[in-house]
């Protein structure tokens, strides 16, 4: 077992900083969010998904990173494009299956949708659908820990088109000035919906390229190596714990379909989409595990795991039904109904 | 004359308007060449050029902002804001820089942009992303408000919003892009401020808008053949300038007043033509003015929950059938 | 039992309830050092640490975005919005972010915070820093909008508001935080959803908000002895949740219903009480519901304009008069 | 005649780079809005001024020399604290004092008030009161000239505190990437209303620190020295009308009287005002035409002829009745009414 290049092309760095068990669980991590999105793909088709639905396929080294980073009790904020990280902190398959079906056994009953997981039991605060809004609400969350002296970190995913609206602004720089404990992390996939971000920002990259406005260090790394997620998470999250105030990290990536279900792609030049099909980060992960040392058929094994647990939630969720009628106007208020008067 | 869908009807309207005047330019997110996220705008930017037809970053406030810039100084912008919903991120422009601008400044600057917005629900988008936000535009005063039900207003209301000099905000139905009708060739220019009875009836007046109105329609048949009720259906079209005289003309003639509203209910554009009627043409009513509204509740995603939220046509017939048959006892 | 002004009730209704939770924390825009702009909250921060009471910068959505979060997580926070009409700024958060957070997580999350904004003209601040707002937060489900008229209510409805578990929007009017009444000593809790009858009369029903319950008032004073006409006065005081039993039952004695609302008329809250009222008090009705309002304009800065503009006690009187004469032809 | 050296610590540049003419253009336009603004302050305290006003005293190198760096078709776009700069593009003193004074002979009548100060002849495209709202605005403006191939620049001033909202940022990269003539101008003078900005921003200069997150080139400069400013704007105004795009001017200075008539400032640490007003721009501006000279009579002259402006402006004010009741339902529309039905 050979000692490897980071592919950020940083010092090499010894096979022990990251244990195999946990090599072992981004690896799992990276390809059941894989299976789970791609199933969630074919229900579309089968139109077994009504509405819209965002997929992470290509990104999954972020959310498996970022979250085998994080400890109980850390709060991630996400968006529409959320179903990853909402997996990578342990929901369970069926739940954000029978949420895009909008079953009654979804995370949210159907009533949210797949723009909105939300599973506070895992720490998953919320996915928000409004470009921008969630990164001051994960300042606030991150102030409440400050405030109580806990310890847990917020964490808040978006995307690089996001970094032009005016949330975005205000949010670095409340939670520079407030020394907050929240980690923001800009998944740069090139792409706003179908125009590439580069073509309607200022600088090349629309997070890093801005962290010094807010007197944050710079930070941009491959976000299809969950390694080098993994340990740029932990790095922030320590900081962040230790009173040291929040950071941005700008993770490269690419998505390997459309925008959303609507959306064939046909905008991209051709190549793009082959070139990074070669830097797909489970590809990358499965040669890494296998360099060092991990046993093709523990690896078939996890493999053939997440196909097994993928098609059980799915039978769930088919064997759902929809969430009753009544539900339609509980939980407006905290009474639990939707009365607005006497 | 053409079949043409309401998401053809956007394009053609906008190019009938860019071609006339070369002051008329359009931006927003994904608007240029990619034609919309609702395709709705899809070849204005081969036609006009990428100056004209702009794609822009995600900056609605920038967005709106630079439409007004613009108009204040000579240009006839038309804006998008994707879904009316992320009109909250820009509600600035909305509610205190467009509308106020002529009245601040004593009529020396004026604003004349039209916003478009994908309103409305039915879609299973949830609750971010398919609200009907008329009221939220309807209550500034300043602005002008249309939302229009089939393709050949489209046209013809967005060429009246060009072409007017006030700030326009103008309310595409997310639900309607795909519904077909017949659109007359050549030039097309309606009028804002005007209602449409779309059908003549003489027991009660319903007032609908966009994407309610194919619904008011449908349950008005089934009143008139299973209950025997003879609705009047007024197409609302423009909340800001309100056709008034229309609908108070039409409620002295039935005695009775439906409004069928997307919107959830509170302060929606009823509640204002309710309190209209329910002062001007009070001695008019033989009974109670009732509201079909979308409950007051944030939208599920889920769609038969969806579609029990929003007005459909058996839940206008049957509140309106009860209520007519209450008001006879 | 003390003097105190309506700006000092401010301060005493969040002290009293920072004192007892020490989860209540507050921030804003120049809140803490210098006590706010209105003086509202003067002497806060030297009692709670800037810890709890924090100044923040410009950043409106920071702001509510920021108390959302930790509302979501356990805090119970007040964030002020200065002037009423800078909701636009960050409207996303009140209208399409804290009222469904709670809905679209079925139930997992909720949003215990509090909103103050300094709402409301007369202080010839001119269009963008005078607007009554009310209708903004009332017509967006799952938000309650309260908006006190008196010192002792402020203290009240403050508590209320922060104990609630809901977002809450707490309409202070910029032009009474300097008026004064008795408020008793000791711990002040009131009920959100409860309108007050300030005035109880036979002839006719005036609701009143805020800056017009004093107004209401006042020309009730005059209608009775110069016209001989008795109006029943309530204080609406909540909007959501809105008090429709006491309106109704008010309305069923009197028969007659006048709203006087400082908002351009468009789409108020009086509209849509007008609609409840036609709607399920039509057969109590003896006569057109009429709103007094502000006219559909942004507002002038001139004060003898102004005052035009808002609805005043002698412009109350006079309508009411003459509707009422009018009604006995 | 010795040549001098700038504030800002540059290489000493020859008188001739301005002309005497132009210098004395400089003085006599800051000692004007000097006047002015402190009789508005005056006027005040007689309560014949009604409603809020925040004065430029102590900034109005600033307003004189972009002003005077401005041609004809020009567009400035200002906040409530506009006063100067409207007066700075030759707006009649009575027409700005008549509407802080509410009345019929005022800029707009009455019916904008002192934060809406509106001249269009003169350039003065709107004063605006909502922070940075004005920045996407003059972003629309610059993007008109740009599209109609018309060679104004839109100039755009804003406070330090401003630059914390969403709406700067936005502004800044669409007028980045879109190559726009339009020119930010920050005051800087420390304070928000009555915090001071750096205790809630993440870097030290508010806006200059921030130029490069719109890949702007970061630009701090003596905001009291009237030639500093001058030639600051003339370079970024050059550099707007010949196709070069946007810059960002940070310039420092300080009010001498609280933000506005309600606040008596009583936040200042001690000494701080008075540090600045022996960096007062008309004190600095006064000895410099001497040092060039002008003669001490010509000064004077200017002084003179200012108050008696001030002076007469004021009379005229105060013999204007207030608007006629018409106006209130006025111009909300086009058609110049207000109807919203028929
Ligand atoms: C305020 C707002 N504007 C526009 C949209 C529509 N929209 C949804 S996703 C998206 C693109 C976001 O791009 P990016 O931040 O790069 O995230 P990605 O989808 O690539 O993960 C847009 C424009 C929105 N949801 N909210
Ligand atoms: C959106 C918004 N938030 C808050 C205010 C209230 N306000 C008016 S001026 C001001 C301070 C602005 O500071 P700065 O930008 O430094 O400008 P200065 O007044 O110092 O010239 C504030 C907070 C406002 N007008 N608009
Ligand atoms: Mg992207
Ligand atoms: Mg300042």
């Amino acid at each position: 077992m050979t000692s490897k290049k980071d592919r950020d092309g940083e010092t090499a760095l010894k096979n022990d900083d990251i244990s195999p068990d946990i090599r072992q669980e981004l690896f799992r991590l990276q390809v059941e969010i894989r299976d789970c999105e791609k199933r969630a793909n074919d229900l579309f088709f089968q139109n077994m998904i009504k509405g819209t639905s965002h997929l992470s396929l290509g990104q999954e080294a972020i959310a498996a990173g970022m979250a085998m980073a994080m400890q109980p009790g850390d709060k991630s904020f996400c968006t529409y494009r959320g179903h990853a990280h909402t997996l990578a902190r342990g929901v369970p398959m069926e739940k954000v299956l029978g949420e895009l079906m909008l079953r009654d056994n979804g995370l949210m009953r159907g009533k949210g949708g797949s723009m909105h997981l939300t599973s506070v039991e895992h720490g998953v605060m919320g996915s928000y659908a409004i470009i921008g809004a969630h990164l001051p609400i994960a300042c606030g969350a991150a102030w409440r820990a400050q405030y109580l002296g806990q310890d847990d970190v917020s964490v808040c995913f978006f995307g690089d088109g996001t970094t032009n609206i005016g949330a975005f602004h205000e949010a670095l720089n409340f939670a520079a000035i407030w020394k907050l404990p929240v980690v923001f992390v800009c998944e740069n996939n090139l792409y706003m919906e179908y125009t590439l971000t580069s073509e309607i920002t200022a600088v090349e990259h629309p997070a890093a390229d801005r962290a010094s406005a807010y007197g944050l260090e710079r930070i941009v790394i491959d976000g299809n190596d969950a390694d080098v997620v993994y340990r740029t998470a932990q790095a922030a999250f320590a900081k962040a714990r230790s009173g040291g105030g929040p950071s941005m990290i700008e993770c490269m990536t690419y998505r390997h379909s459309g925008h959303s279900r609507a959306d064939p792609a046909k905008y991209r030049p051709p190549g793009e989409l082959e070139r990074w099909l070669e830097k797909d980060p489970i590809k990358i992960y499965r040669t890494r595990l296998a360099e060092f040392g991990v046993p093709e058929a523990r690896i078939r094994a996890i493999e053939e795991e997440s196909k097994r647990k993928v098609d059980e939630a799915t039978e769930v969720c088919k064997a759902s039904p929809p969430a009753p009628a009544e539900l339609l106007t509980t939980d407006v208020y905290a009474d639990g109904g939707w009365a607005w008067r006497n | 004359m053409a079949e043409l869908t309401y998401r053809d009807a956007v394009a053609r309207g906008i190019a009938q308007e860019m071609e006339r005047d070369s002051n008329v330019v359009f931006l927003g997110e994904d608007v240029a060449r990619a034609g919309g996220v609702f395709k709705a705008t899809v070849g204005l930017v081969d036609r006009f050029g990428p100056l004209r037809v702009r794609d822009t970053p995600i900056s609605e406030q920038a967005i709106l902002g630079a439409a007004m810039g613009a108009a204040m100084t000579g240009l006839r912008p038309i804006a998008e804001i994707m879904f009316a919903d992320f009109a909250a991120v820009c509600f600035d422009y909305i509610a205190n820089e467009f509308p106020k601008l002529r009245y601040m400044t004593n009529g020396q600057l004026g604003c004349p942009l039209v916003v478009r917005t994908g309103n409305g629900g039915g879609a299973r988008f949830g609750a971010q992303h398919s609200q009907s936000i008329e009221n939220w535009t309807m209550m500034i005063p300043g602005l002008k408000v249309v939302a229009p039900s089939s393709p050949v207003d489209v046209v013809g209301l967005m060429a009246a919003a060009v072409r007017d000099d006030n700030p326009v905000i103008f309310h595409e139905h997310k639900s309607l892009y795909a519904t077909k009708s017949e659109v007359p060739d050549g030039e097309i220019v309606d009028t804002l401020g005007t209602a449409k009875i779309l059908r003549p009836g003489r027991d009660a007046t319903i007032l609908a808008l966009a994407l309610m109105v194919p619904r008011a329609l449908a349950a008005a048949e089934t009143l008139a053949s299973e209950h025997g009720i003879d609705c009047e259906v007024i197409d609302v079209r423009s909340l800001v300038p309100l056709d008034t005289q229309t609908i108070l003309n039409s409620v002295a003639r039935t005695g009775r007043l439906f409004t069928v509203e997307e919107n959830p209910r509170l302060c929606g554009w009823g509640a204002e033509i309710a309190s209209i009627v329910a002062d001007e043409a009070f001695w008019d009513l033989d009974g109670p003015i009732v509201r079909i509204t979308t409950p007051h509740i944030p939208l599920p995603a889920a769609d038969h929950l969806e579609d029990l939220a929003l007005p459909s046509a058996p839940r206008i017939v049957e509140r309106i059938a009860r209520v007519m048959n209450g008001a006879r006892r």
